[in-house]
């Protein structure tokens, strides 16, 4: 299984050798890597095997899976998933119950040490029975895959950090993929949900080079989360002149001027929305007026307000310094008496000064 | 379902609310692509800037189109969907667009270069005409 | 009296100093501790730190002393840094150490409260820190004395009524003038300094010359005619009060409208200012320096000069006086009146330097040597304008300016501003002269 | 940092609890300054005044910013460095969006901002200042004299919040959130260290500026 290279595939397909550069173009161009590497990528492809692929559901909406596979006109994307092969997904595949859970065991056996497993959703530990599939608990059954695996994509970032399953107050213990997985790579393909080109981007990095990407200090692939939001926004300019919308229907939204005010989380978004854009690249979140609200990040449900600017605190401050007020009050009227009664002592303590009380004239004397 | 008709911006004629705005990139590109006019008079060197791998305003990527202009060749491919070159208004910059099968735009560049690539006719399929050939 | 001294029971010691310190933190110190930020600038408004260079003289930490008691008695996180052994404590060594800076290393001049940026009055809580001083009894040698004999003869000087009386005889008899001497009813009462009555009885026959010109009603008293006050100067409270007191007294017993002020630093800041406040009333009179007299005098006719003095002059602005006392353009309207080539110092008016010798410094006889060195910056205020006559008025600045400019050999002869206003006045038949034209 | 998940979780602790405790300890100890300063009470005076107090005093708060000429001749590196210091931080503090945010959420107050790139220039510049202030209080005899660890402490966290400010505005921690969180911290450090040290000065000051005004104008002098 799966032992014919990719190129091979292609060729069986009557792809011609322009179809196969334009392909590897298109790649290249998906992967983020300068165009001077397409040489690179085409001869990588020519040896390049097809994986094995397992995608786990646990914790999830499918909105992941849907935001990759509704992607409305299948294009490089749709591609990719025909050259990889994917062997398990319970929401696609055609069989049901044993057979299904079979055939994610078959996987396993027949692809030992090579295949991929790709995570949406997070895992449930305050109890298992949140979340099960045929009778397994989300962890066994994610313990159970792992065994043989290459490498975890944890793809959306419910699976890469929790996502909304963990936000506050977190019901079901919900953690991510990275803080269960200690022993294989994990890939982190946050977003909620992620670009689909990234999710494709990542797989068709494994494939092309058969390793994993770059990654940055929350396990995302630096080649599409290496620049935040802010820095990559067509609208920056705005924010370094500081105009900015105050409202989402003023002059200054009218204009296209910047969001921050308005809550835009791009300062510290780590995304690729602003290059890659969404929908065909037709456009993306901050180009149709609205700010972005950091979905690729750690926690960003519990960030505070989607429209509040990113620098306000998000505690109950008012309440904070409602009490330190009082205190304050309270605590310095108290002090400040007690040095009232300081100074009076001092005062009561007083001895009239006489010039005979100089030890000098005591002695002249 | 035209698919086509919402794959980009002049598709669904989006009327751009503020043209002024640049990300810079716009100027960026002009130095770039000067840049390798000289490298490709010099050294003989092609080079391919990815216009997807950077940020554009609304507009903005269609204004340098606009600016570039077209030129005397347009060469159209069909290989795994359409693919556009057509040589621009200033000799040797090239602008390729490569469209999915359903006409969606995959892969977008310019090219600073005598003739891209891909155009070539290329040396495994020559072989495999040849092949045919002995055949006959 | 004299036999009380020993029987004084009060001992001076570092406890009384620090009650004494802590007696003294009031809200505005509170708020200048609160707000220094060591910037240093108060160091370069000092003349003993720009006369010397040691940065021991920088007037905030002159006052350290008062801020350690301020921080570990009046602050509740200074009273937990005492509690935990931390907070750095007065000792009578501090005291000692800090006795030269506060008494030979300032004459309160004031000029550092004008430069703070935080707008600390830090000459103001020097003033407090030798309350502390005298307490703890660390006052220097020549302050004691010149508050024993103020409190014991009447005059820190020594100068008993019979040496004024004698005075007042002379001055009659070469002038021809009356000296009115406890005229109950008159309406001021003059008062004089002790360097005036010895050094400068000049003074004296101008007040007398200027006043039956004008037509001022005026007395002086047998029991109160001292101004100084040497309990100012030492720093204690006390000690001042009964000297305020005498004053006060005195005024009252000849039912007198105003005292006036004499040409004394010191004397206008405690008889003006501090007195009311040592008593704890208000007088029922009202005090004017002299020079705040004779500028009303002039302003309103009754007091007519003739001829200008055609030599090129300037004034020293007394610190007290000025800088401290809010007389600064009443000097400058006289001597408009009485010179041709008035001209200014650099810093003149209320940024003015000291002479060196105010603040009690000029009675400390331990302190000569810094205060002649600290004299060097009057000298280059003097050496840029190079003048003929220096005029001011304030007897112990005067004192202090014949001796530094002797000291370094600068023939500039020194002169009271009264004095100067009475070589001018008009002689009486032209007034009436002009009167009747 | 085992304390925190992640940056964000930093972050979102910079801007939630640490926030709240730090405003907390600086209202609590500001108040507890400001009172037991007018709790000490002035006595009464009883001289007859020259002038009032008030005009003056209120004079005094804005005429102390200027030093006189003879002053400014003798010490011009105090001076005009102080001034650009305070400038340019005031400058970073109150004109730059996101602080305009800040105060605008927390006390409602709102006003435009300037351009990021004039913020930026007065971050380096106040950094600069704050450098040579430094320098300048580690050589000048008088200030090396009068400075104890207080200063140099004081020096540090008005130093940081700049530093770690630039640092974030030019992401040069990764992650970003990494950056804002040590940004907010630093800040927070400086309003707990407010109240305990000369920091206290950007209160007080009014207070004795008044005092000093108040007393010389009472006396009829000019301040």
């Amino acid at each position: 299984m799966n032992e014919q290279t990719l190129f091979e595939l292609l060729q069986q397909q009557g792809v011609s050798r322009r179809g196969f550069l334009k392909y590897c173009t298109a790649l290249t161009s998906l992967m983020a890597l300068p165009a001077s590497m397409i040489p690179t990528v085409a001869h990588a492809l020519e040896s390049a095997r097809r994986p094995s692929v397992i995608w786990l559901s646990f914790q999830e909406c499918t909105g992941c899976a849907e935001s990759l596979l509704r992607s409305h006109s299948p294009t490089i994307e749709g591609l990719i998933f025909d050259h990889i092969s994917l062997d398990y997904q319970h929401t696609l595949q055609a069989a049901a119950g044993d057979a299904a859970e079979h055939a994610r065991e078959q996987a396993i056996k027949d692809n030992y040490g090579k295949y991929l497993v790709v995570v949406d959703g997070s895992i449930p530990l305050a109890d298992p029975g949140y979340s099960t599939i045929a009778g397994m608990s989300n962890l066994d059954m994610l313990n159970e895959t792992l065994t043989g695996a290459a490498a975890v994509i944890a793809v959306g970032t419910c699976s890469a950090y929790g996502g909304l399953p963990q936000a506050d107050p977190n019901p079901t213990g919900a953690v991510s993929v990275s803080s269960l997985v200690k022993d294989k790579p994990v890939i982190n393909v946050p977003g909620c949900p992620p670009i689909p080109t990234v999710i494709t981007g990542v797989l068709a990095h494994y494939l092309t080079f058969g390793s994993i990407p770059e990654l940055d200090s929350l396990g995302r692939p630096k080649v599409f989360y290496g620049q935040s939001i802010h820095d990559r926004c067509y609208r920056r300019p705005f924010y370094d002149k500081g105009l900015f919308a105050e409202t989402f229907d003023d002059e200054g939204a009218k204009k296209g001027w910047c969001l921050y005010r308005l809550g835009c989380k791009g300062p510290m978004t780590y995304n690729a929305c602003a290059t890659l854009k969404w929908n065909q690249q037709t456009s993306w979140p901050v180009e149709s007026g609205h700010g972005c609200l950091g979905c690729s990040e750690p926690d960003f449900w519990d960030a505070g307000s989607f429209y509040n600017a990113l620098s306000i605190p998000d505690g109950d401050y008012t309440r904070a310094a409602g009490y330190a007020v009082a205190t304050g009050v309270v605590l310095g009227a108290a002090v400040g008496f007690t040095n009232q009664k300081t100074k009076a002592t001092a005062a009561a303590q007083h001895t009239n000064v006489t010039v005979d009380d100089f030890s000098l004239n005591k002695k002249n004397k | 379902m035209n698919n086509e008709a919402f794959s980009s911006l002049e598709g669904i004629s989006v009327q751009v609310e503020n043209p002024e705005l640049e990300t810079g990139n716009f100027q960026s590109i002009l130095m770039e692509i000067k840049f390798s006019l000289e490298q490709l008079l010099e050294q003989k060197k092609s080079h391919i800037i990815d216009l997807r791998a950077m940020p554009w305003s609304p507009g903005e990527e269609h204004k340098l189109e606009k600016y570039l202009g077209k030129g005397e060749v347009h060469i159209e491919l069909d290989a795994l969907g359409k693919s556009t070159f057509y040589e621009t208004s200033y000799s040797g910059i090239w602008v390729v667009t490569h469209y999915s099968e359903d006409g969606a735009v995959i892969a977008k560049a310019i090219e600073i270069t005598y003739m891209p690539e891909m155009v070539f006719s290329q040396d495994e399929e020559i072989k495999d005409s040849l092949e045919r050939f002995e055949k006959l | 009296m004299s036999a009380s001294a020993n029987t004084s029971k009060n001992t001076l010691n570092i406890t009384k100093g620090i009650n004494a310190l802590k007696q003294q933190i009031d809200a505005p110190t509170a708020a200048f501790f609160s707000s220094c930020v060591h910037c240093g600038l108060c160091a370069e408004a000092c003349l003993f730190y720009t006369e010397t260079n040691d940065p021991k003289y920088t007037p905030i930490n002159k006052v350290e002393p008062l801020r350690r008691i301020w921080e570990s008695e009046y602050t509740l996180f200074g009273k937990l840094k005492k509690l935990l052994g931390l907070a750095k404590p007065v000792t009578d060594e501090m005291l000692a150490e800090w006795e030269p800076l506060i008494y030979d290393g300032c004459t309160l001049c004031g000029r550092c409260s004008m430069v703070c940026p935080v707008g600390n009055d830090i000459s103001g809580m020097i003033r407090k820190v030798r309350e502390g001083m005298v307490a703890s009894d660390h006052a220097p040698e020549g302050l004691i004395g010149a508050s024993t004999r103020a409190i014991k003869i009447g005059s820190p000087m020594g100068i008993r009524l019979k040496a004024l009386k004698a005075q007042i005889k002379h001055i009659e008899s070469d002038t021809g003038l009356t000296i009115p001497i406890d005229v109950e009813g008159a309406d001021y009462l003059a008062l004089l300094s002790s360097m005036e009555i010895i050094n400068f009885p000049e003074y004296i026959e101008s007040l007398a010359k200027i006043f039956k010109q004008a037509g001022v009603s005026w007395t002086l008293s047998s029991e109160a005619f001292e101004a100084t006050n040497s309990g100012i100067q030492i720093g204690s409270s006390d000690i001042a009060r009964e000297l305020v007191q005498r004053v006060v007294d005195g005024a009252e017993k000849l039912k007198v409208k105003y005292v006036i002020s004499p040409e004394c630093g010191h004397a206008y800041t405690a008889i003006r200012w501090d007195g009311p406040n040592l008593i704890g009333r208000s007088y029922p009179f009202k005090v004017v320096h002299i020079l705040e007299l004779l500028d009303e005098l002039q302003q309103s006719g009754r007091l007519k000069t003739s001829g200008l003095l055609e030599k090129k002059l300037t004034f020293h602005d007394p610190c007290q006086i000025v800088r401290k006392g809010g007389v600064e353009a009443q000097p400058r309207r006289l001597l408009a009146q009485v010179s041709s080539q008035f001209v200014e110092m650099s810093d003149a008016g209320k940024m003015n330097w000291c002479c060196g010798g105010g603040g009690g410094v000029s009675a400390n006889e331990r302190a000569d040597e810094l205060r002649l060195k600290a004299f060097n910056r009057k000298k280059h205020q003097l050496e840029e304008i190079d003048i003929e006559v220096l005029v001011t008025a304030c007897a112990n600045c005067r004192l202090i300016l014949e001796e530094g400019l002797e000291e370094n050999n600068m023939d500039i002869p020194v002169v009271g501003l009264s004095e100067l206003i009475s070589d001018h006045l008009l002689e009486d038949n032209v007034v009436e002269g002009e009167a009747n034209e | 940092m085992e304390l925190f998940s992640n940056a964000n979780d930093f972050l979102l602790w910079t801007r939630g609890d640490a926030f709240n405790i730090a405003i907390g300890i600086f209202i609590v100890g500001s108040i507890i300054r400001v009172l037991e300063i007018f709790l000490l009470g002035r006595k009464h005076d009883f001289s007859e005044p020259r002038g009032t107090e008030w005009g003056p005093g209120l004079k005094n708060i804005i005429s102390r910013s200027a030093v006189d000429s003879g002053t400014f001749k003798r010490a011009p590196f105090v001076v005009v460095v102080g001034y650009i210091w305070h400038i340019c931080f005031f400058i970073v503090l109150l004109f730059f969006v996101p602080h305009i945010e800040l105060i605008h959420a927390t006390l409602g107050l709102k006003w435009p901002g300037i351009p990021s790139q004039f913020v930026d220039a007065s971050t380096v510049i106040a950094m600069a200042a704050l450098l040579a202030m430094l320098w300048h209080r580690l050589t000048h005899p008088v200030l090396k004299f009068l400075s104890t660890y207080e200063d140099y402490l004081v020096w540090l966290v008005t130093f940081l919040p700049l530093l770690t400010g630039y640092i974030a505005f030019h992401r040069m921690i990764d992650p970003y959130p990494m950056a804002l969180g040590l940004h907010i911290l630093s800040v927070e450090l400086l309003l707990i260290v407010f109240p305990f040290t000369k920091l206290m000065h950007a209160i007080t000051l009014f207070i004795a500026r008044w005092y000093t005004g108040a007393m010389m104008g009472r006396k009829g002098i000019e301040s």
